[in-house]
């Protein structure tokens, strides 16, 4: 049980932070904190890919004299390009936010929802 | 033979060049001259599978698993010629009525985001790496929210926010499902996480794979419960992006199913030890029904054909449910035969939205006087849409119950009555049409654009077509599903 | 923030070394951490301090938001054309081994201009963003 | 949290937070771009949109229950994943044995770049990272699609 623990709890870190950013994005009703939950959400996904490519004794894979462990370079360069498209994906749904506000003077989904509702 | 690469690249770097274009008309010009160099490219690349069988490409010349590597089999073939055809088609339609509905400063950019999504389709085909169908896969998805949003109701707005939260959440479990996949192989490569599939032990993590990249997949294709984000997304985009959206995306997302559960799990993996076709059987059935029942009561007729969309959908992974080969061609000939008949009708809907200026049923009573040939073309449409000879949609709803058969007759008995609703909701708007008086006088519309109206036919023609001379499809699906069943 | 004499008198001083690192950066990327996409963002935050400082108007004229769009589109052209010049020399798309004599100098080669595309693009996107959204009005 | 403000710095402390983690799980180049993007440009970002839209008092949801479920049997999905995950940092792992070696061993004769991530991304993966320059520029065009010409509608 104890080696169960020391061995996966990095794991279970970024599964935890996952769990607390998909809660924002779904739950929250303000459009700004649905954003700033699917950054937390997919952080903690690059955080779950980052410690499996950590090697025990392992340092930064750039090549130097006197190194010879080094963590694995393939999930760094993934998580590079995905950090890319988050921000990506936030600056698209910021400019989607502040459309949205001028056209209802709102960001809140329900009150959103009402005022289409009222329309009908 | 560059012809892989060129595919994905002729687009790609049209779409940089196509933002710095300063007139509109040239910019559509030369975005409908893009589209059909890919439709040249993909019909060799279909020659080529043909002649000589499966092409790969090394990008950068790196072998397989170090680099990316693109694959070209006649699945890819088959799925390729369908989006930049469609692509071509449409594009050449939409010059005026994306001028009456896109402001007109926005016309470069609008065409960019075009070529942007078309690239990405394109991509997420044409790859044999899991990661880079993720990359590529964003790509169609940012542009998709971009164009979506530029529908006129500001309910364009919200729509294109819900599927970028869904989208996003999408993309980013198929992200963790490439994540505890790779963990347990160490590749990315397609064929390679196959072949490195664990035999013993890392069991929990590659099922848990699966369950994320099922979810990410069901979300992106819109399956029944994960579909919420459709309707509004195809209702309020701009009439052609609707067109470009309900014949590729969807389609995109399941080349996306067929790929990674027979080629990337294996068959065997997915169907006898995971059970996907009981998941897959159930939702596909109550796709159908509770679609085809919505879509009756709908009274925007754009939104009833999003949700027979959705019903089409679930034929189509009806299909894939069966495990079998024929369910699996039934499948793919409903895939591609969908796309030119659904195509076809939201085309027939971008008409009168240029004419009419509205989808709304009522609106469209007595449509058949003042606009006699896009009403023929929603009949014909109609007819395909329900599946009656001598139409494409016969050939589908043919193979879908022939496979049926092969498992039980009560689900051929579904399928037939199912089918049954659709005459409903198209006699709804026939009826509308021809029947109906015009509830005022504001019918005499604008003429509907010789070019539009042309593309329009052309479509409706593909989908008849594809009716009566049927080998094509049904080539390509049977070698494509014999390469994802040996 | 514009009538604070300190905040702009450090600017001055701090924006030039700002950009010179992201240079660095952008140069040093074979050698230690960054590359391209870190000098990018490192560039464009210099500028958008320049804007938040000395206003949107005054960072509009170093560089205005139709020059970002280009820059943006001739880095991404950067990068996909030097592609196609693997592609015109003999090899498959992205080969760099075929842009000079040894293969080993055309890595180099290829992976400089590559990343020189990169830096491109992602700074004068990041600063294009950022003045389409300062310059929105309610 | 009510005040949006202190969330979006929350948020931007978190990504620096995390930048410092990428730093002692030897991703320097991650914690790099993490620190610039996620905790630089993203703030400066979310902070430029809200100064646009401005505070809005806040409305709660009647039930948490379906979200919870949903975040629940996702997280119960990633622990039973992680049951017989290797060790962290276990040297044997899977994901150390195939391709990666080759980058390690064979990357410094091939590309001659000592930073592996550079020869990786640069070069192995370039394809990749053509990738990524379109998603920043699809992003660009987005923006511009939905704010800049709207400007120009006005005017």
């Amino acid at each position: 049980m104890m080696s169960l623990i020391t061995d996966l709890y990095a794991y279970w870190i970024s599964v935890l932070l996952m769990m607390v950013g998909l809660y924002i994005v779904i739950d929250h009703n303000n459009l700004f904190k649905k954003l700033i939950g699917l950054n937390i959400f997919q952080t903690s996904v690059f955080i779950l890919f980052i410690s499996m490519g950590k090697v025990d004794q392992g340092t930064a894979p750039i090549l130097k004299d006197g190194f010879e462990t080094f963590s694995n370079p393939l999930p760094h360069v993934l998580i590079l390009t995905a950090i890319v498209v988050s921000i990506a994906t936030t600056a698209v749904g910021l400019a989607l936010v502040v459309s949205i506000n001028k056209y209802y003077k709102t960001i809140n989904e329900s009150e959103i929802e009402a005022i289409e509702r009222e329309q009908e | 033979m560059h012809t892989p690469a060129l595919q994905v690249i002729i687009p790609l770097i049209a779409a940089p060049l196509c933002c710095l274009l300063p007139k509109s008309r040239l910019a559509w010009l030369f975005t409908t001259l893009v589209s059909l160099s890919t439709f040249a490219i993909s019909v060799l690349l279909v020659w080529q599978v043909h002649s000589v069988g499966v092409i790969d490409y090394e990008m950068g010349s790196w072998p397989a698993p170090l680099g990316i590597k693109y694959h070209i089999d006649s699945l890819s073939a088959f799925i390729l010629i369908l989006i930049s055809a469609i692509a071509s088609i449409t594009l050449l339609g939409a010059r005026s009525i994306i001028e009456q509905e896109v402001s007109h400063r926005k016309h470069a950019l609008f065409y960019t985001a075009f070529l942007l999504c078309l690239t990405g389709l394109l991509g997420i085909v044409a790859t044999n790496d899991a990661f880079n169908v993720f990359v590529f896969l964003e790509i169609s998805s940012l542009s998709t929210y971009a164009l979506i949003a530029m529908g006129r109701n500001r309910k364009a707005l919200m729509a294109a926010y819900e599927y970028l939260i869904m989208g996003t959440i999408g993309a980013t479990f198929i992200l963790i499902g490439i994540g505890l996949l790779y963990m347990q192989t160490g590749t990315l490569n397609m064929f390679d996480l196959h072949d490195r599939m664990p035999i013993i032990g890392g069991f929990n993590s590659v099922h848990a794979g699966f369950a994320f990249f099922t979810v990410g997949i069901f979300l992106k294709l819109a399956l029944f419960p994960l579909h919420q984000w459709l309707p509004n997304a195809y209702t309020f985009a701009p009439s052609m992006v609707s067109v470009f959206l309900a014949a590729t995306a969807t389609k995109v997302a399941l080349y996306l199913l067929y790929r990674v559960f027979y080629t990337v799990f294996g068959f065997e993996f997915s169907f006898s030890t995971l059970h996907l076709g009981a998941v897959l059987l159930p939702l596909s059935i109550v796709a159908i029904i509770v679609s085809s029942l919505i879509a009756i009561f709908q009274s925007d007729v754009k939104r009833l054909l999003a949700y027979s969309s959705l019903a089409q959908i679930g034929y189509m992974t009806l299909g894939v449910s069966l495990q079998t080969q024929a369910g699996l061609i039934a499948s793919m000939i409903n895939l591609f035969n969908h796309a030119f008949i659904k195509g076809a009708l939201f085309m027939c809907l971008a008409c009168l939205a240029y004419s009419i200026k509205t989808t709304s049923c009522e609106h469209m009573a007595g449509i058949a006087k003042t606009e006699p040939c896009v009403a023929a073309a929603i009949v014909v449409g109609g007819i395909a849409l329900i599946g009656l000879p001598p139409t494409a949609g016969f050939i589908s709803k043919w193979y879908i119950v022939l496979a049926v058969l092969e498992t039980s007759w009560w689900l051929a008995i579904v399928v037939v009555l199912t089918s049954l609703l659709a005459v409903v909701y198209v006699w709804r708007v026939v009826e509308q049409m021809y029947l109906c008086h015009p509830i005022d006088n504001i019918q005499q519309g604008t003429p509907v654009p010789m070019m539009l109206l042309s593309c329009t036919w052309v479509m409706i023609f593909l989908s008849v077509y594809f009716g009566i001379d049927n080998r094509f499809p049904v080539r390509m699906a049977t070698m494509a599903a014999e390469v994802l069943m040996p | 923030m514009k009538k604070n004499p300190i905040l702009r008198e450090t600017s001055h001083l701090l924006i030039p070394a700002i950009l010179l690192f992201a240079l660095y950066v952008q140069f040093h990327g074979d050698y230690g951490p960054g590359g391209g996409f870190q000098a990018g963002v490192i560039f464009a935050s210099a500028i958008i301090l320049y804007a938040l400082l000395h206003g949107v108007k005054s960072a509009e004229q170093v560089v205005s938001l139709n020059l970002a769009k280009t820059c943006a589109a001739c880095g991404l052209l950067l990068y996909a054309g030097v592609g196609v010049v693997g592609m015109l020399w003999g090899g498959n798309y992205l080969d760099f081994n075929v842009l000079a004599d040894n293969p080993i100098d055309g890595q180099h080669w290829g992976i400089l201009l590559i990343e020189l595309g990169v830096g491109l693009t992602v700074a004068s996107v990041i600063l294009a963003i950022f003045y389409a959204f300062t310059k929105f009005k309610k | 949290m009510r005040n949006i403000f202190s969330v979006i710095i929350m948020g931007g402390m978190y990504s620096l937070i995390s930048a410092i983690l990428f730093v002692v799980l030897d991703a320097v180049d991650v914690a790099f771009t993490e620190a610039a993007v996620g905790a630089g440009i993203s703030t400066v970002l979310f902070l430029s949109a809200f100064s646009i839209t401005g505070k809005h008092h806040e409305l709660k949801r009647k039930s948490h229950l379906p979200a919870l479920l949903v975040v629940l049997t996702t997280g119960a999905a990633l622990i039973y994943s992680t049951l017989d995950m290797p060790a962290f940092s276990d040297p044997q792992a899977p994901i150390h044995q195939h391709v990666a070696p080759h980058y390690i061993e064979q990357s410094y004769a091939e590309i001659g770049v000592p930073n592996l991530v550079t020869s990786v991304l640069a070069s192995y993966r370039s394809f990749d990272t053509l990738g990524e320059v379109t998603v920043v520029f699809t992003a660009l065009i987005a923006v511009l699609l939905l704010l800049g010409a709207v400007r120009e509608d006005e005017e």
